[in-house]
């Protein structure tokens, strides 16, 4: 059978991800057992006993200075911070991409805008966020915001502005206003697209958050992981990273989930 | 692989990394100015000078074996490669922050009002270690403050916004950040000269099994403080150059070579290394850093990294030497025997 | 009183091409206009610039007198060529559509007894296009023919002014279809509908309409083909009258389709 | 010798939509197989189950006697309800696809004098669907009927064994239609394909083909709608035989068609 | 007119795109103003003709030590690496994207390790990226490549898994084989989306770009940003910034360029 129509059923497709993740945790074995092998107190590629060691202080014993527990203090921290960043994206995505995508003289007005804000890297320009925001909260939940909507916003006004003319000519001749063509045509074809946009944003999300935890924090999963960074504490880093790794894809599946069960429409088989 | 313990193979290419600050600016300037190379060739060694823009990243490098060697202060030498593992010597101490390194306080000029503020800085550096100095000094404790973890690329920046009230900082930040209306600055590295040292250090075994780098080295860095010290047409000009090479003015340059203790001659340099007083200032960095937790999880004692000075003494644990103040290749400076 | 819909000089050009070329034609409040003609003459293009989806080239187009304003009114309905419904919508949904723009400015959906009022007319509806089973299917769910008759009762519930049906009828089997020829004659009845319609099919042309249009180029240059238009090569009025029954004899189709096959011979002299 | 075609037993559902219900059929090498039937009865899902597109979720489908892969095979062509054509070729580039993959396994692409020879081919077949003027247009370019014979090209130039339309020629003005009767049939002639074809048109089924299929509802429970699903309740053959002209008239439809409109009545008597 | 039917023509839509971006400068211009005004030797906010002082030197005169023009060749160097690192992404997400697209076996085995590695965020992972790949040029590209790869895959993976499926049945019954199905059917339509996810990538590539140069570099725009940051010299920065903003508009109206020219079936007015 060709290879295009092997269809592959969900519990096989499952074991065949896991393949090479599990390959590649091996050849990290590998290598990180060889080095420590010759260096006993190897920093870089620690093996999962020295991991797990560094980690036991972390999650189950309260902090001495701050009396909380260390892993689970930055997981909240950080969980915030990306929950409020991804939110407030999401619905500017939703609401500017919409007003570009559907209504030609706000995409006259506005679009250059975005393009460009999306354009400029805003951890250049650093020192002018904080006047704006100031080092606290805001900051670092503004530079998740400012990182990853303008991307959500071009894709979902793209989407929305691919949209077939018929739809929208078809709504127009029911009757619909620009307001109510937004409200019923528009908005609901976006939502898949927009949880697709959320998807894809996660990644460069966390980068930002991380990055802005490096720059001023106290408490975060990024802050943690470039405060032992200071030490080369692999050991740490790595669980941090997987752990935010295992987050994402979390997050992530309940994502699918969500545009599955509330926009079956868009997942149906396309014949 | 690149495994410190292994018996390094001589060699003759080295790399040799650096990031900016006032005293290490000499490595680049001599990079531009040929003499690394002229010191090379009579070795018949080919260095290379790296430029890291980052400074905990190009220690980093240097301890996963990527650099033979690298500028360092000594509080960073002792947490990153020689509690990692690996054997590492200083051969040249260069000088001593001398007021390179400050607390800055916003709204007044009393020290002891640091009680109870929020103190923005890079955690676990020599920054941290100046705080807890600076706190000693007044009575006041660790956790009298609260530390607020911020890059040292961005601290400039952070300082301007009003929230901030307390930083400790080095140069050049900490001169931008002294210009800010209403800042003060109540503690520097000047209240505990020698304590905080910036040194080049190098891989044991690659020294060990090619002592011409160490040579070369060292003589690389003498004749170019020499040339710097001078007061004439042609010091100026290194300054000058030095200055942009750092991104900045000659006179924001001078400012922070103010503060520098250059240990210009090698028999200074060398004097230095082998006062008792480096094991007191050591023991005293590696207490600290120990209480901060950044000998990693696993270590059980302040002893666990075990340092070597000259004339055999050792201070910690006598079994896992990985860290050595190797006054050789100065001393060979100061007799003129490069 | 002048004729409702006007063309003058209407022309529509894609690029080089030419595709309707100086199109004149009256059209009378409560007319029911075939269109014919070959494939890619331009009947789907002529409908879209009386929609009002595309400006035309050339020309001008009045309404009642007033020049057309190149934007979709809700007084012209419209069931495309390839019947586009709403995919995120049911069956229902798609049908409730017009209703709820009309009756729930700000939200556009109802509530409670006008959403039930609502939905009994749409059941309506769905039931007379042969949807009444099918109400909560998503269009990806429905054959091409079921799509195609949910965007006919889209665009039917609405009763526009003006109806613009692009072979609306072509994927429909002929049972359906006479029942959609006797659905929409009663509605272009009861409601004085004007309906302009595109369909190959020539007795349902002639069989439904108050005027047959024939669209074709007059002339032909076979090096360049796109150098003419086409335009009404012929305009035919038919005696069939609002409120007379069909000429369709929509029985005997009904008796000799599908339901009893062996009845059906090949008529040869069967002009159509 | 066995039926080229044998359908054991095949049902086909969509959750708990039974569409196909035990469908036994088998189709004789070279036969022109019409089927009609309601809409939604289910043609257009037998048809993709016949091309490998869906496997059946009940019964067995062979070919030559063996097991049909679930998987579309060249020797099977189809020309889809919804006429789809690759959007980024242009005319001569669809129709060229099948050419190209079949003749240059690696590149897909033919240069020199084999794509001359190719163009040729595929211009012949062009020129006999009407579209020998529109060789470098876009689909998005086309209109629907355009595009519909663009697919109808696209399929017949490779002359699979098996042939399967659906609704081919629903968008075409009755003169093209004719043409295109000839064309399949001269095509079925000339290469001995099997040719299966959905339509709504009773005068097209019965005319064209050597046996027509009826697929409807067995029974009905108007409760539960879904319950059961179509089968085939008429299967009719005619004595249409390859190589004897086709039994439409297909002169008259030309003659009496577009070109001469006034020569049109509509013939009460005249039962399809 | 409703609002969804106004066109904008060309002229008119420039000009109304340029009147944002005219009114912020202005905003800027003011606040500057103010705040020099009050600290002469304000640095956060420059007014123009400081920084034309400052950049001057950069872009006029020669480095007396380098014998170069550090603006050009700061330029360059970036240019170079960001060319790279978008090409080799390209590459490599038009490859993977193809396969996991279409080919559902290599989804079942890859799609998740891909989800997986555009999750986990690199500049957590910078001590192993740069040991992995040195200091040189090679760590700056695979910075970029690791930071925007993965998602263009997931676009292109997405898009081509979105295609019609009679396409794909269509080319296998014209008797395309797998290999002729990607060759002719997938890859032209996944250029244009490859065009547009090179777009939407360009604002992170410039983000991991500067990044990376902010760590390990001695040349190029990043990294003069970050040196002249630790004096806080917004003079020198902003300049900076706003060359990097008109550098991706110039190469995103490149892209929208060729994108329309070569594609131009898929710009079409849909009907
Ligand atoms: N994905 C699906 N999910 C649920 N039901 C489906 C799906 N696809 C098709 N159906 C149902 O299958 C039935 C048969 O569909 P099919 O397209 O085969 O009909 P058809 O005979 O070709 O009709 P038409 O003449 O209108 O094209 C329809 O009632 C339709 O609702
Ligand atoms: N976007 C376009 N660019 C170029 N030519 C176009 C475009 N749209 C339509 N055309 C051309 O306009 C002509 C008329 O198209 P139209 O869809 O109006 O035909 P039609 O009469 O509806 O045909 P059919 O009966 O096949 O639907 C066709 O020849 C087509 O090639
Ligand atoms: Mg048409
Ligand atoms: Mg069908």
């Amino acid at each position: 059978m060709r290879w295009i129509n092997r269809r592959i059923g969900r519990s096989n497709s499952v074991l065949m991800g896991l393949m090479p993740i599990i390959l590649l945790l091996i050849v990290y074995l590998i290598i990180a057992a060889d080095r420590n092998a010759i260096n006993p107190s190897e920093k870089i590629l620690p093996l999962p006993n020295a991991m797990v060691d560094a980690m036991r202080a972390l999650v189950f014993e309260k902090d001495a200075l701050s009396g909380e527990y260390l892993f689970w203090s930055d997981t909240l921290a950080s969980l915030r911070r990306l929950g409020l960043g991804l939110a407030i994206s999401t619905l500017s995505a939703l609401f500017v991409g919409l007003m570009l995508g559907i209504l030609p003289p706000v995409r006259a007005t506005f679009g250059m805008l975005v393009t460009g804000i999306a354009i400029i890297p805003p951890i250049a320009l650093l020192p002018i966020l904080f006047i704006v925001f100031g080092l606290g909260e805001t900051a670092k939940v503004a530079l998740i915001v400012i990182g990853i909507a303008p991307f959500m916003m071009r894709d979902i006004a793209g989407h929305i502005g691919s949209l077939p003319r018929e739809q929208i000519v078809k709504a127009q001749t029911l009757g619909a206003s620009t307001w109510q063509l937004i409200l019923r045509v528009a908005v609901p074809q976006a939502m898949p697209r927009l949880i697709e946009a959320v998807r894809l944003s996660l990644g460069p999300a966390w980068v930002f958050l991380i990055s802005a935890e490096a720059i001023a924090a106290e408490v975060g999963l990024g802050y943690r992981i470039f405060l032992v960074r200071r030490y080369l504490a692999m050991d740490v880093i790595i669980p941090y990273v997987a752990w935010i790794a295992l987050l994402a894809a979390v997050i992530d599946l309940f994502l699918v989930w969500i545009s599955r069960s509330a926009f079956g429409w868009a997942h149906g088989s396309n014949r | 692989s690149q495994g410190p313990q292994e018996d390094a193979a001589p060699k003759t290419d080295f790399k040799i990394g650096w990031s900016i600050y006032a005293g290490w600016m000499p490595w680049p300037y001599a990079e531009q100015a040929g003499i690394v190379k002229k010191w090379a060739d009579k070795y018949g060694l080919k260095i290379d000078i790296v430029q890291v823009n980052d400074y905990v990243e190009s220690v980093n490098q240097y301890t996963a074996g990527q650099l033979d060697g690298v500028t360092v202060a000594n509080m960073d030498a002792l947490t990153i490669p020689a509690a990692g593992g690996k054997d590492t010597s200083a051969i040249i101490v260069g000088d001593y922050s001398n007021g390179n390194d400050g607390v800055l306080l916003k709204g007044t000029n009393r020290l002891a009002d640091i009680k109870g503020r929020q103190v923005n800085l890079v955690e676990l550096s020599v920054s941290h270690y100046l705080l807890a100095r600076a706190l000693e000094s007044v009575g006041l404790k660790m956790t009298d403050v609260r530390t607020v973890n911020t890059a040292d690329a961005d601290i400039a920046g952070a300082f301007t916004s009003p929230e901030v009230k307390a930083a400790v900082a080095w140069n050049p930040q900490l001169l931008t950040m002294k210009k800010e209306p209403n800042a003060y600055e109540v503690f520097s590295s000047a209240n505990i000269p020698g304590e905080i040292l910036d040194l080049l250090v190098v891989d044991t075994a690659t020294l060990k099994a090619n002592p011409n780098l160490g040579k070369a080295l060292t003589g690389i860095w003498y004749e170019t403080l020499a040339l710097m010290q001078r007061d004439d047409e042609e010091g100026r000009k290194a300054r000058a150059a030095m200055a942009q090479l750092a991104g900045t003015t000659p006179e924001m340059f001078e400012a922070q070579l103010a503060t520098t203790y250059l240990y210009a001659e090698p028999a200074k340099a060398v004097a230095a290394t082998s006062d008792p007083a480096l094991i007191e200032t050591m023991k005293r960095v590696r207490d600290f850093s120990f209480s901060q937790g950044l000998f990693g999880q696993g270590a059980r004692s302040a002893d666990a990294v075990g340092m070597a000075f000259p004339g055999g003494r050792t201070l910690g644990d006598k079994d896992h030497i990985t860290l050595r103040f190797d006054d050789n290749f100065m001393k060979m400076a100061a007799d003129g025997g490069l | 009183m002048s004729a409702m819909l006007q063309l003058r000089d209407v022309s529509v050009e894609y690029g080089d091409k030419i595709v309707l070329e100086r199109i004149n034609l009256d059209i009378e409040d409560g007319a029911f206009v075939s269109i014919i003609g070959p494939s890619g003459a331009g009947k789907s293009s002529l409908l879209r610039v009386v929609l009002g989806q595309e400006a035309p080239t050339g020309g001008r187009i009045l309404l009642d007198g007033q020049p057309l304003k190149p934007e979709c009114e809700p007084d012209r309905g419209v069931v495309f060529q390839r019947y586009s419904v709403f995919p995120h919508l049911t069956v229902l949904g798609n049908t409730l559509f017009g209703f709820e723009c009309a009756r729930a400015p700000l939200t556009a959906r109802l509530f409670g007894n006008r959403r039930k009022a609502a939905i009994a007319e749409a059941e309506e509806m769905l039931h007379a296009v042969g949807l009444g089973d099918s109400l909560h299917l998503y269009p990806a769910q429905m054959s091409g023919g079921m799509q195609q008759r949910l965007a006919i009762a889209q665009a039917l519930i609405k009763r526009p002014r003006i109806l613009l049906l692009d072979e609306p009828f072509g994927a429909l089997d002929p049972g359906i279809r006479a029942d959609m020829h006797k659905l929409i004659t009663r509605l272009w009845n009861d409601y004085a509908l004007t309906v302009i319609m595109v369909t190959h099919d020539l007795k349902e042309a002639f069989g439904l309409a108050t005027r047959v249009l024939t669209l074709d180029k007059r002339r032909h240059d076979p090096h360049a083909p796109d150098r003419y238009g086409a335009t009404v090569v012929f305009d035919l009025p038919l005696d069939r009258k609002r409120g007379g029954g069909s000429e369709l004899n929509s029985e005997s189709i009904v008796d000799g389709a599908v339901i009893d096959p062996p009845g059906i011979t090949i008529d040869k002299t069967c002009n159509i």
